[in-house]
Order: structure tokens, then C-alpha cells, then sequence
């Protein structure tokens, strides 16, 4: 068996007296989309939240590439090529789209005003945006330089997506990146994830949208009070069964 | 996503509304514009070099303070403590050199070290225990000033006890007649490094973005937690040029100097359209601030209004100036 | 105010510590008065609270700016104002301090004011009588002005400590004294507010305080609701100085032992005459003690003083 | 909705935070008994019962003031304002009662409405302007502070010349020989009242509302704008109600009194646990808040602690109790 | 025909240079459940927003029950029976599931307690809301006392759309009520969808989901750059030509 791009065991995440994840496990193969699917509060944004340096599981392990690595920031999981788009988009809204898709990892100018007086090369910023915006299709953004605050939040939505498969180079995590979008702007975001995939980059997708989910999923990871229940091939089961092993009323086939 | 339907604006107001909006600080500068063109003429005095040189030097300690507000409050802070770090660095600048015959220098950067580690403080207590920074700041405002009450034994230092470094802002020297102090000059190329700064560095972004929202920010992978100390911190070495200006100012250091220096600083950022709610706003609309208010109080003590009236001025013209701002900004590009 | 209009009527600054002790509403008034028959124009400014110095730096410059002749100032920070009048007197303006002196005082072109030191020495050689006489053993307060050393506070509790007959050690810092009659000093800020907090606090001290000296007779109007408030208005001699209408009225009332009066109206037409003058002539004012009298209606062995009818008919405010 | 997994805990320090969680303001009653305790133990002096009322005596003015502070800080507000209208209001009652005659109780309904006025002006330009409440309370700061030295001429009115009843809560009254006044009476009454109504009462319920989320609370048919109003207006009254305190406190009505009670009010309201971004606190917190500053005041007084060490005492005190509060809402019920 | 029970006219309401609704119409006929679907930014919210009254539109009428109404709070609304479930729940965190449940339309205490003290009847609303909850069947949460800050987002959904399912009395109005739940969370609010409509009650409901959409709705408002585009008839027009006149591939059978 190939080893997993990205694995956890055992994570235990509490928050008081709320135990979100309960030693949940997950697999991220090479390749492959692997959906996360569950109840609301099941633990799917914990689980991600942890694989994604959000937060610092109580307990578990995350192995990258089959060695253990333990994130304490956003910043650690970005650094080793693990790009999320939070349930939570996580954008500035008074910035501009070039300065969010960004952010944190500016491009600076070359030659001294770059490297002594720490200047941010705007027009190669903006340059490069424009041309990631483009290549992905996924929206005619007239201006990168326009702020974020004045975009519909399907278009926010659209940034935050952007932001992640630009600059993912191991792994693309969306929580629930569809939930707010309207069925042309969901069907752009679906497409853009079978792109990255077929970039060779894998993808986790949390949704509560079934048919999205068995279209677009190799692998479906059930996860139920705060544990992974099953995982499931979306071509040898239902989606009625995924749904009932999901919510407890069926035990998933062993 | 759908296009926008757009539509051409017909009234007048709304188009006078959309020209200033281009530019953040234009508010403001409307604003100080104005009240320069109204008390220029209610009397010739005042726009004469001297005098307008004058108001320059009124203004640059809370100007300079408003500096380091400026920064605090992008990041949805705010700094009550400001005018008791001041004070504190200007006594431990005058009393090391004045007692210990330290040299001008290293007693300035001495200063400058004990302003930054105040700033520093506030930003851990801030970041550590995540308590909100008006509380933090209500806190160390009282140690702050404390402290500076038991260093200084409550006593004022003289100009003439110092080296001349620690008076050198208050020096002037002379541009076409006109005296202008080196304190004024530091506060203008301080707000023009921090407007750069602001403006062209991963830095100056991270600053606006943290305020703008935190925890977005911290999940695109910024060090929020650090953003947030070198901004206290920073804040706190420029209170302590703060401190510098103000003993060249007035010749002495004084435990008792800068009591209302907090809520000034915080009128002049709030003048200059900065957002208290954060991400928004830029440091040359507080210099401008800090000048509209500087312009309002001389120009109605020129005019011999009393300084009753003068207070209740800067009252109306908070409100006033917020307002404004507020309408202007309130066409979405 | 006016005074836009250069070279018709002589423009006068005046400063004062703050806006709302009646001292100062008092002097305000003496210089409207003199500067009415005398053909000047006074403008006034004020500081934010007592020891404010900022807001006075302020006010000096406008007034240099405004082209005034002269300025007349009650200093909150004696010694950090002086350069700023440096600067004034450079730009060929009068200064004259009133009430409180400069440091050094020959800062200022003149000084118009009471001799604080006599004002506290009157009151403590009162006291000092007072308890000899009475046999007893005293336990003072002395609530002073503000922890900044300022001449006019240290001139008057270190006066009133040495009228007392005790040691002051360094006669130019208040609270150095080891006597061990002594309970404590505390802050005021010279208003009825911080008097009584602090007399407050004192009393939780040593609740056998039976002196208590206090810097202005705002501070003990405070001081005595403090007392009151504990059930010791009785048993308590309060002394003050400035002789203002209402403390006057306590002297007669009992409310307070003994006051050192000043005459701030005096202070302030003096100080606008002599701008005035050297607007006119260039002449330069000599230091003016403008006088002060002990205001008791127990008046004690070998002290001099009037008593609260005399009072009443000098005092102001 | 998946079922919640919960679990014992183990720790002593989380079941402490536990039991402490149970009740909102019981992590500042632990701090003020904590701090009687210590205080009792430093000074035999502590614990009487003279010394107890002299207390409630000192916290009288700030904690009344603290008591319209705290309903504004729920609803997300903040005013800058309280100390400059108590000041304006305890000025207008005094005058008027003096100079033409007025009796008592005209003289003292006139200062209610008043200080109403002054808090419904606050109110009507957050809610018209839509300002943030700390810009137009600073703004308002400055107006109402110069509508006072104007009105008093800057001069100070002395009890002796006022009818007895506005200086009826500084009077006392003997209980097993205590001497207690009746402004302290007056506080314990307000807030028992108000802890009532904000409890009971659909206004106090809305007041939380409009606090925790201004525009949730408009879509679910509460009157915002109304809410907002009402608040600030009855904030206003009870600052009147403070002014009362106030002249009864130092048998004058002086107008340069009050100048700090600003962030005192504030300090009060934030150490007893109401949080600075609405919906969340209560109207007990904030008088033991305020006594939590007295009996430190108090207590370093009488252990001989310099006014400066108090300083630095209340500094610190901030920051722990909020701290220390924080700590405690942690758990999530 | 029936004369709508809610009706609009022309709507148009304009953000600075953006225009919302560029005359918009709607017709809410007694008794069906009016499904409004549409790109993000097509106006929805804004159009139901100004029927709620919590936006006041620019221009055009509504009608109630066929005579012109002018809300301009949206307390205004609520006092007409108009309920809303807006899209940003309406909900006080810090208050429990009965204090949100009641919120601005709270119950008093009987006698003098109520009248004079004006003295809130806690006890009473708890029971009440207890009752709500159960008849709703929604969700079984174990105590209306409980601060809506420690539910899920699903939770505090059904707290919302429980609140509006219980006070209408003339027309229900939900925007996108199932964006964020889960399976068996969004299957609950569209079985009380029905419900409310079986009690006579009108609905309007706003959905990307179109499984959903199909199978509640009686008719299909499309809505398109801030105008109706069409009615449909679900059962006489297909999922993917609703999705084709809302994206403007297809224009609308006449
Ligand atoms: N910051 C937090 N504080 C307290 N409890 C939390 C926090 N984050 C999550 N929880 C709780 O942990 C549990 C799991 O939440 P989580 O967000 O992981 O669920 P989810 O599967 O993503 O649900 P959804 O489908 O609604 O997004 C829930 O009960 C939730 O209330
Ligand atoms: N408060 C506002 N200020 C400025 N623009 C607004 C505001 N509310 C809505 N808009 C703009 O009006 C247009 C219509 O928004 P609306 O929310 O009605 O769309 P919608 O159809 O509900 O979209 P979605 O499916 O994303 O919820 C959008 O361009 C939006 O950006
Ligand atoms: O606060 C001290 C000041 O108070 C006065 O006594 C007036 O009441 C002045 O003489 C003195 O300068
Ligand atoms: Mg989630
Ligand atoms: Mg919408």
C-alpha cells in the first residue's frame, strides 16, 4: 500500500467540557479527493482545524509523508505545503484580493529597496494574481486591486478557494467551500477541485452535499461523534447508506 | 457570481462624496484645509511663519504619541498607557543623565529601551493572557505612571541638570526666517517612515490585516501574536521620542507632564479617520488630526476666544470631523 | 477679548493653574477690573487640572504669538515652566508670576504675591500657641498639594511645620521631618474632592488626629466633611491659608482655627498696572509682597492677627 | 445534531473553575473577599465597622456613576462622558438652588433632567450618527466639561448657600454605631434596582440583546435605536443621581471635581467582570468592582502604603481580577 | 385568482453605486411554499429583506393581503405576522434558547408583578418554548435554558427557524435555512417547511440546494440581476432549465 500523503491517529481535541474529536484517524493518499462527511458538530472542522495547525490536538499524531510532524500555527502547516480554505473564510476584508491571495507570504522587490528597505513589489503582485485568477477560470475579477469587503460573498468564497490551490504544493483542505454558493458558482468550485487534483494534488473536501460528494470523491471518510466511523468507496456505496451509516442508523460494512 | 448593476450618480453631493472618498485622508485634510482658510481670516496672525511654526511645535509631542496610536489602534487596539510611557522615559532619560552624568546618548537610548520594553509589555499582556487592550492599557497606565512617581521622587528635572542631546528637539534653527524645532521636523519624518512602512512592507500589511480580523489572519499563516507585540512594542519606542520632544519642549522633565496626553493622542487618531474598530486608516491623517486640533485651539486663542469655548470646539469637532469622515466613506467603491 | 487689531489696546495674559478654584476666578477678575481703567485687554487661559504644566507651555506661546506685552502666571510646576517664560521674556514680554513664585524666582521680571513661607509660619505659630495653651499633646495631617515639590506647597507646609516649632530638615522638601507628632502627609490637588480622601485616609491611619494643616482652603472644606462624616468635627483644629469669603465664614463658624489671608485681587491689578506701564514706558515692576494677614477669632499670645469681622470685610470670592 | 461527548474532569483547578463558573460575578466576589480577608489580617483597623462604612463612603461617587456606566458597556458603549455630566448637573442644581432660590427638590428634579438631556444627546448621536460611542462620548467629554465652567463661571458653590436636601447624602445616620450616609444607602438601593430591572424586566433583557449583536437584535424586532436611547438617557439620570452624591461628599458643588471619575467609573465596571464588548456582565459586579478599588485603596492607606503604590496596586489589580474573570468564563458551560 | 397574500412591485434598492434589486416583483399566493433561487448576488436576500422590513426599499410597493403596507423596522413586519429566518441568523448568543425564542415579544408576569413591575414571566416562556420545540420536533435539546452561544451552528439554526415556525401567523419567510446543516439537519427543516405550510401558513423559501427546492416548492421565483426572471411551475419545467433561466443560458417559457 502506498503510505498516506497525510495521516493522523488518535487526535483528541476538547474544548471544556465539549470533546470534539475523540481519537479520530484519517488518511490522505497520494492523488486522491477524500471526502469528509458527517452530522454538524461531528468533529469534521476539528479534525482539519488539527491537520491544519488551526488548533493543537490534546492528543494524536499527524505524520506528513509518513513523518511526524505537530503544527502549533497555521504558519507550520502552510510552510510544509498544506494550503486550507476555512469554513471560516479566512480573508481581510479591508485588503484587496491581490493582497489576500498574498498574505503572509508577500513578494518583495528586487535589489536593495527589496532586501534593505523590505519594499512589497505591489505591481508584481497584483501581475501574479491576475494570472492565477485567469488561469483557473474560476471568475472575471475586473481588478485584483479591488478589496475584498466589496465582493458578494460567493466571490469571497471564490478568493479563499483561489488562495488555496494556488498555493498548495502537497495538500488542499476546503471546509465546506460550496455551502454559501449558488449552483453556477459550486459547479466552478467542484471543477477547480478535480483540477488540482489532476495536478497530482490531493484534496479534502468536507460537505454536506451528497451529490457533490459522490461525484467528485475517490474515498469517503464518515466521521460520527468525533470519530472516524468508516471510510467508504462512493462507487460500491449508496449515498443512502453513506447517510445512514453517518447519522448511526446503520453500522458500516466491514 | 452576478454582475453589478451600475448606475450614474446624479446628485451633486453624492459626486463631491465620491471624489473625496478616493483618498482616505482627504477627509481630514478638508477638514484642517477649512478651519486654516476660516481663522486665517478672523486674524492676520495667523498665518504668519511664526505662528504657523508655532502651532507645529503645540503639536508634535501628541502628534508624535499619535504615531504610535496610530499603529495600536490599526490593529483594533487602543493605548491608554501612552502618556504615562512617555512621561516614564522622559524622567528615566533627564534623571540617569542629570544623577549618573550618563552622556546625551546612551541615557536617550536608554529611554528609548525602557519605552520599548513598557510597549513590549503591554503587547504580551495583550497577546499572553488575550486580554482586551483597553483593559491592559488601563492597567499598566497606573503602573506606568507609578512607577515614574517613585523613580522621579516626584521631582522635575531641569533642562540645565541635562546633557543637550535630551534638549536638542527643542533646539530651533532657522528656514527663511522662520524658527522651526528640531521635535517638529522629527515628528514629520516620523510619520512619513511610518506611512512607508505602512504602506510597503509585509509588515505595514500584516499590521492592517491583524486589526482588520484576527483570527483570519492567524489561519493565512500570519504570526498574529507577533504582529501584535512589535506593534505595542513599537509603540512604546515611539513614545519614548515622544519623550524626547516633549522634554525639549518644555526645557525639563516633569513626573506630573502628560495626564491628558492619552485621550489627545487617541482625539487626533481618531480626528485623522482612523477606525477604532481596526484595519482601517493612516498615519498621515493623524498628523493632520493632531494639526486640526493644534490649528482650531491657537487660531481661537488668537482670535481671544476663551479657552472655554476652545475646549468646547474640540468637543463639536470630533463629532464633527467622525462624521464627515464617516459619510464619505460611506460610498462603497 | 479681542487684541487682533496691533497697536491699539496693551493685550495682557493672563495664566492660572486652573479655572475653578475661586483664587483664581478671583484674580481673573482683579485683572478685568484694572485692565478696564487702565485701557488693557486681558486674555485668560488655564490649566486642566492643578500642576497641569502642558496646557500653560501652551498658553505662553499663543500669547507670545498673539503679541502680548506681558504675562502674569500662577505656575502649576514652578520649576518646568521656566524655560517657556525664558522664552517669553526673549520675546521681549513682561513676566510677572503671581501667588506662586518661580524656580529660581528671579525667573520672572517680578513676583506679586503672598509670602507663602509667612502664610504657613503664621498659621503654625497659631496652632503651636493654640495646643500650648490648651495642654495638649498634638497629632497633625498635613495635607498638601501634589506629590511635585511646588514652591508655593512647600513653602507653606515647611512655614507651618517650623511655626509649629518643628524640625523641617531640608527646608526646600515636604515629608523629610521625623517628628513623631506628625501622622502624615497626603495629596490634594488643592480641591475639596482630594481633601477629603485624603483626610480620610489619614484618619484611618491614626484616627487621634487633632491638627490638620491643609494647603488651601478648598483642600479643607473637604478635610472638614471628612471629619464630620468620622463624628470629629469637634475635637479636630483645622489651619489654611487664603482667607477667600468661605473660609472666612468657617473661621467664624468654628470650622476652621486659623487662616493666612492673601489678597489675589490685589496680585492680579498689580500685575496688569505694571504691564501696563512698561508697555508704555519700558519700566520694569520691583517683587511686590502683596501682603497676608492670620484671620482667627481666638487669637493667640505674641501672634498677630485680625479677627473674622476684619476678615469678611477683606476677603474675596 | 450529534449528541455531545462529555466527560469528568479530573483537575481540582478546572472542577474551582467549575463552581466558580456557576455564578457570573462570583470570580470579583472572590477577589474582594480574598482582599478583606488579607487587608483584615494586615490591620486590626481593617475590619471595623467605622472603617467598612467609610469605604462604601469613598466608592459612593464612582460606584453610582459605575451603575450607568455599566448599562451603557452592556449594550457594547462606552461613555467617556459620565464624569464631565455629573460634574455639569451637580453645578446646575447647586446654582440654581442658590442664586435664584429654588427650593431643594425643584433644584434637584431640574439637575435629573438635566443629566437625562446630557445622556440622551449621547444617545441620539450614536444612534442618528451611527459614531462609535467612545468618539462621541470624547466628543461630548469636552462640551458638556465647557458648558460647565461656563454655567458655574468657574466658580465653586458652597454647601452653605445650597437648600439641605441636595446635601442630604452626605448626612448620616447611626446603625449599632456606625455612622452611615445616605449617599451609600442611595448606591446600594440603585443597584439593587437596576440588578432587578436588567434581570426582570423585557428592557433589560433587550438591553443584553442589543449588546451581544446590535443587528440580530433589529431583525428580531427589538427597537435598537430605542434601546440604545433609553440606555443612555438613564445613564444620564443616574449620573445626576451621582452629582447628588457628589455635593453631599464634599458639601460644595465644585466644577473642576470629577475629572478622573471617567476611567474610575470604567475600572469599576470592567474589575467586576462586565466585558467591554457588550451582552455580557451585571450590575453587582460593578459595585464590588468599585469596592474592590476602595478596600485596596483603603487597605494600602491604612497599612501606611504610599498613594503611589496604590497606584500601581489598582494597575495591577485591572489586570488580575479581568484575568482571573477570563480565566473562569473559559468553561463553556 | 386568488389575490396574493403578499405581493411586491417594482422594488429597487440600491448600496451606494451597486443596485440590489432593480425593480423587483414577487407574488406570495396563500398556503404554498414560493421558492426563491437565484445566483449569489441575484438580489435574493435583498428582496426579502425589504419584505421583512429590514431593509426600507428605494422604490416599489408591498402589498399584505392586497393593501399597500410600508415596513420600516422589522418590528413592523413581525406585528403584520410576517416571520423571517435571515440568512446571518438572527440570534443573541449570550441569551438561552427560550430568552431568543421570545426576543422583543416577551411574556409578563400576571398581576402587579407584570403590570407594575413589569416583571418578566421566566418560568412561563421556558415551559412554552419547551413546548415549541417538542411540537416542532425538531431537535432535542435538554433545556431552553441553555445560552444559544454553547449550540452548534446547526442548533442555533433550528433555534432560528423554530422561532419563525412558531410566532407567523400570516407568512414565513426563510433565507437559505439549511446552508450550513447536515443531512439529517436539513431533512428536519424541510419536513417542518411542509408542516407550516399544512398548517395554512405561506412560505418563502430561498435555497441553492435544488434537490430541495424541487421537492417542496410549489412554485419557483428565479431571480436574476436584481429582477424576477420568471415563475416556474416545478413540476412542469426541469432542475436544469431552472438552473439554465437563472444563469440566463435559457430565457423562460412564456
Ligand atoms: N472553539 C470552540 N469552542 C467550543 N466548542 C467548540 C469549538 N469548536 C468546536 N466546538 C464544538 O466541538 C464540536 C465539533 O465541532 P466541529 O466544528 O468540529 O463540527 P463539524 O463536524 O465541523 O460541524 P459542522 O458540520 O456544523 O461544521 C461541536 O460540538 C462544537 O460545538
Ligand atoms: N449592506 C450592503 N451593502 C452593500 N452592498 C450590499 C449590501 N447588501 C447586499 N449588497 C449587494 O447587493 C447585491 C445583492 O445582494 P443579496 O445579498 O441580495 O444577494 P443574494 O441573492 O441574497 O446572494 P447570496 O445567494 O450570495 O446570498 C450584491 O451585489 C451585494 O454585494
Ligand atoms: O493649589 C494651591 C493654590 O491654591 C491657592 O491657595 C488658592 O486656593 C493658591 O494660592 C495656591 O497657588
Ligand atoms: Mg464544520
Ligand atoms: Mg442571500
Amino acid at each position: 500500500m502506498t503510505t498516506p500523503i497525510l495521516q493522523a491517529t488518535g487526535l483528541v481535541k476538547r474544548y471544556g467540557r465539549v470533546t470534539a474529536l475523540a481519537g479520530s484517524d484519517l488518511e490522505l493518499l497520494p492523488g486522491e479527493i477524500l471526502a469528509v462527511i458527517g452530522d454538524n458538530g461531528a468533529g469534521k472542522s476539528s479534525l482539519i482545524k488539527a491537520l491544519s495547525g488551526a488548533v493543537v490536538p490534546d492528543e494524536g499524531e499527524v505524520l506528513l509523508d509518513g513523518s511526524p510532524v505537530s503544527f502549533s500555527t497555521p504558519l507550520d502547516a502552510r510552510n510544509a505545503g498544506i494550503e486550507t480554505v476555512h469554513q471560516s473564510l479566512a480573508v481581510s476584508p479591508s485588503l484587496d484580493i491581490a493582497a489576500n491571495l498574498f498574505l503572509g507570504r508577500e513578494l518583495r522587490r528586487k535589489g536593495v529597496l527589496g532586501s534593505v528597505f523590505r519594499m512589497l513589489d505591489r505591481a508584481g503582485m497584483r501581475e501574479e494574481a491576475r494570472r492565477q485568477l485567469d488561469a483557473l477560470g474560476i471568475m472575471t475579477i475586473q481588478n485584483p486591486g479591488q478589496a475584498v469587503e466589496t465582493l458578494s460573498g460567493g466571490q469571497r468564497q471564490a478568493v479563499a478557494v483561489a488562495r488555496a490551490a494556488a498555493f498548495g504544493s502537497r495538500v488542499v483542505i476546503m471546509d465546506e467551500p460550496t455551502a454559501a454558493l449558488g449552483v453556477r458558482e459550486s459547479r466552478a468550485v467542484l471543477d477547480l477541485i478535480l483540477q488540482v487534483r489532476d495536478r497530482g494534488l490531493p484534496v479534502i473536501l468536507i460537505s454536506h452535499n451528497m451529490p457533490h460528494v459522490f461525484e467528485v470523491a475517490d474515498r469517503i471518510h464518515i466521521q460520527r461523534l468525533g470519530r472516524r466511523k468508516a471510510v467508504v468507496d462512493p462507487k460500491s456505496v449508496s449515498m443512502s447508506d453513506a447517510v445512514a451509516i453517518m447519522t448511526g442508523a446503520m453500522e458500516p460494512p466491514d | 457570481m452576478t454582475a453589478v448593476v451600475e448606475q450614474r450618480d446624479r446628485s451633486l453631493l453624492t459626486r463631491v462624496q465620491h471624489v473625496l472618498h478616493a483618498q482616505a485622508t482627504i477627509g481630514p485634510a478638508v477638514v484642517l484645509l477649512t478651519s486654516v482658510i476660516v481663522f486665517a481670516l478672523l486674524s492676520e496672525r495667523f498665518l504668519t511663519p511664526g505662528n504657523i511654526s508655532l502651532i507645529l511645535q503645540q503639536v508634535a509631542v501628541v502628534g508624535t504619541l499619535a504615531v504610535g496610536q496610530t499603529i495600536v489602534i490599526l490593529t483594533a487596539g487602543i493605548d491608554l498607557s501612552c502618556g504615562a510611557i512617555m512621561v516614564l522615559t522622559s524622567i528615566v532619560m533627564a534623571k540617569v543623565a542629570s544623577e549618573t552624568g550618563l552622556p546625551g546618548l546612551p541615557a536617550l537610548l536608554l529611554g528609548f529601551l525602557v519605552g520599548t520594553v513598557c510597549g513590549l509589555l503591554n503587547g504580551m499582556l495583550v497577546t499572553r493572557l488575550k486580554l482586551p487592550p483597553f483593559i491592559v492599557t488601563l492597567g499598566t497606565l497606573n503602573v506606568f505612571f507609578a512607577l515614574n512617581l517613585w523613580y522621579s521622587g516626584s521631582a522635575t528635572i531641569r533642562g540645565s541638570d541635562m546633557p543637550s542631546l535630551l534638549l536638542w528637539t527643542g533646539q530651533t534653527f532657522t528656514v527663511g526666517g522662520t524658527r522651526i524645532t528640531y521635535g517638529s521636523i522629527l515628528l514629520v519624518v516620523l510619520v512619513a517612515a511610518m506611512a512607508f512602512v505602512l504602506k510597503n512592507t509585509a509588515w505595514g500589511r500584516h499590521v492592517y490585516s491583524t486589526g482588520d480580523d484576527l483570527e483570519a489572519s492567524r489561519l493565512s499563516g500570519i504570526r498574529t501574536a507577533r504582529v501584535l507585540l512589535s506593534v505595542y512594542a513599537t509603540a512604546g519606542l515611539i513614545y519614548a521620542v515622544a519623550a524626547w520632544t516633549l522634554i525639549g519642549r518644555i526645557a525639563s522633565a516633569s513626573p506630573q507632564a502628560g495626564q491628558t496626553d492619552n485621550l489627545d493622542s487617541i482625539t487626533a487618531v481618531v480626528i485623522g479617520g482612523t477606525s477604532l474598530f481596526g484595519g482601517r486608516g493612516a498615519v498621515v491623517g493623524s498628523l493632520i488630526g493632531a494639526l486640526i486640533v493644534g490649528v482650531f485651539r491657537n487660531g481661537l486663542a488668537l482670535a481671544g476666544v476663551d479657552v472655554l469655548w476652545q475646549t468646547m470646539a474640540v468637543g463639536v469637532l470630533i463629532i464633527v470631523a467622525v462624521s464627515l469622515d464617516q459619510w464619505i466613506r460611506k460610498v462603497k467603491a | 477679548g479681542g487684541g487682533s487689531s496691533g497697536g491699539a489696546a496693551t493685550l495682557v495674559g493672563l495664566v492660572t493653574k486652573t479655572d475653578t478654584n475661586p483664587f483664581f476666578v478671583k484674580m481673573k477678575e482683579g485683572a478685568q477690573q484694572a485692565a478696564t481703567s487702565s485701557g488693557a485687554t486681558v486674555q485668560s487661559f488655564a490649566g486642566k487640572q492643578d500642576g497641569d504644566n502642558q496646557s500653560q507651555v501652551d498658553a505662553i506661546e499663543n500669547l507670545i504669538a498673539s503679541g502680548a506685552k506681558g504675562i502674569l502666571i500662577t505656575p502649576s510646576d514652578s520649576k518646568a515652566i521656566v524655560p517657556s517664560v525664558d522664552k517669553a521674556r526673549a520675546a521681549g514680554l513682561l513676566v510677572i508670576a503671581l501667588d506662586t513664585q518661580l524656580e529660581p524666582a528671579n525667573a520672572a521680571d517680578a513676583t506679586f504675591a503672598t509670602d507663602n513661607y509667612k502664610a504657613g509660619l503664621l498659621i503654625g505659630q497659631w496652632a503651636k500657641a493654640k495646643f500650648a495653651k490648651d495642654g495638649k499633646q498634638a497629632k497633625i495631617a498635613l495635607l498638601d498639594l501634589n506629590p511635585n515639590q511646588v514652591s508655593v506647597d512647600v513653602q507653606r507646609d515647611q512655614g507651618f511645620l517650623e511655626g509649629f516649632g518643628v524640625d523641617v530638615k531640608d527646608k526646600n522638601r515636604i515629608g523629610d521631618e521625623s517628628d513623631p507628632r506628625i501622622v502624615g502627609h497626603d495629596v490634594t490637588d488643592g480641591a475639596p474632592e482630594g481633601g477629603r480622601t485624603a483626610m480620610e485616609n489619614l484618619l484611618q491611619k491614626d484616627p487621634g488626629i487633632n491638627l490638620v494643616y491643609t494647603i488651601n482652603e478648598p483642600a479643607a472644606a473637604g478635610a472638614y466633611e471628612a471629619l464630620k462624616a468620622a463624628g470629629k468635627e469637634k475635637d479636630v483644629v483645622i489651619v489654611s491659608v487664603d482667607g477667600g469669603c468661605p473660609g472666612v465664614d468657617n473661621v467664624k463658624a468654628g470650622v476652621i482655627g486659623a487662616t493666612s489671608q492673601q489678597y489675589p485681587l490685589k496680585m492680579a491689578q498689580l500685575g496688569v498696572e505694571a504691564v501696563s506701564k512698561f508697555a508704555k514706558d519700558g519700566s520694569k515692576p520691583q517683587n511686590t509682597d502683596t501682603g497676608v494677614t492670620l484671620i482667627t477669632d481666638q487669637p493667640a499670645e505674641g501672634v498677630e492677627s485680625k479677627d473674622s469681622a476684619f476678615g469678611l470685610q477683606n476677603c474675596w470670592g
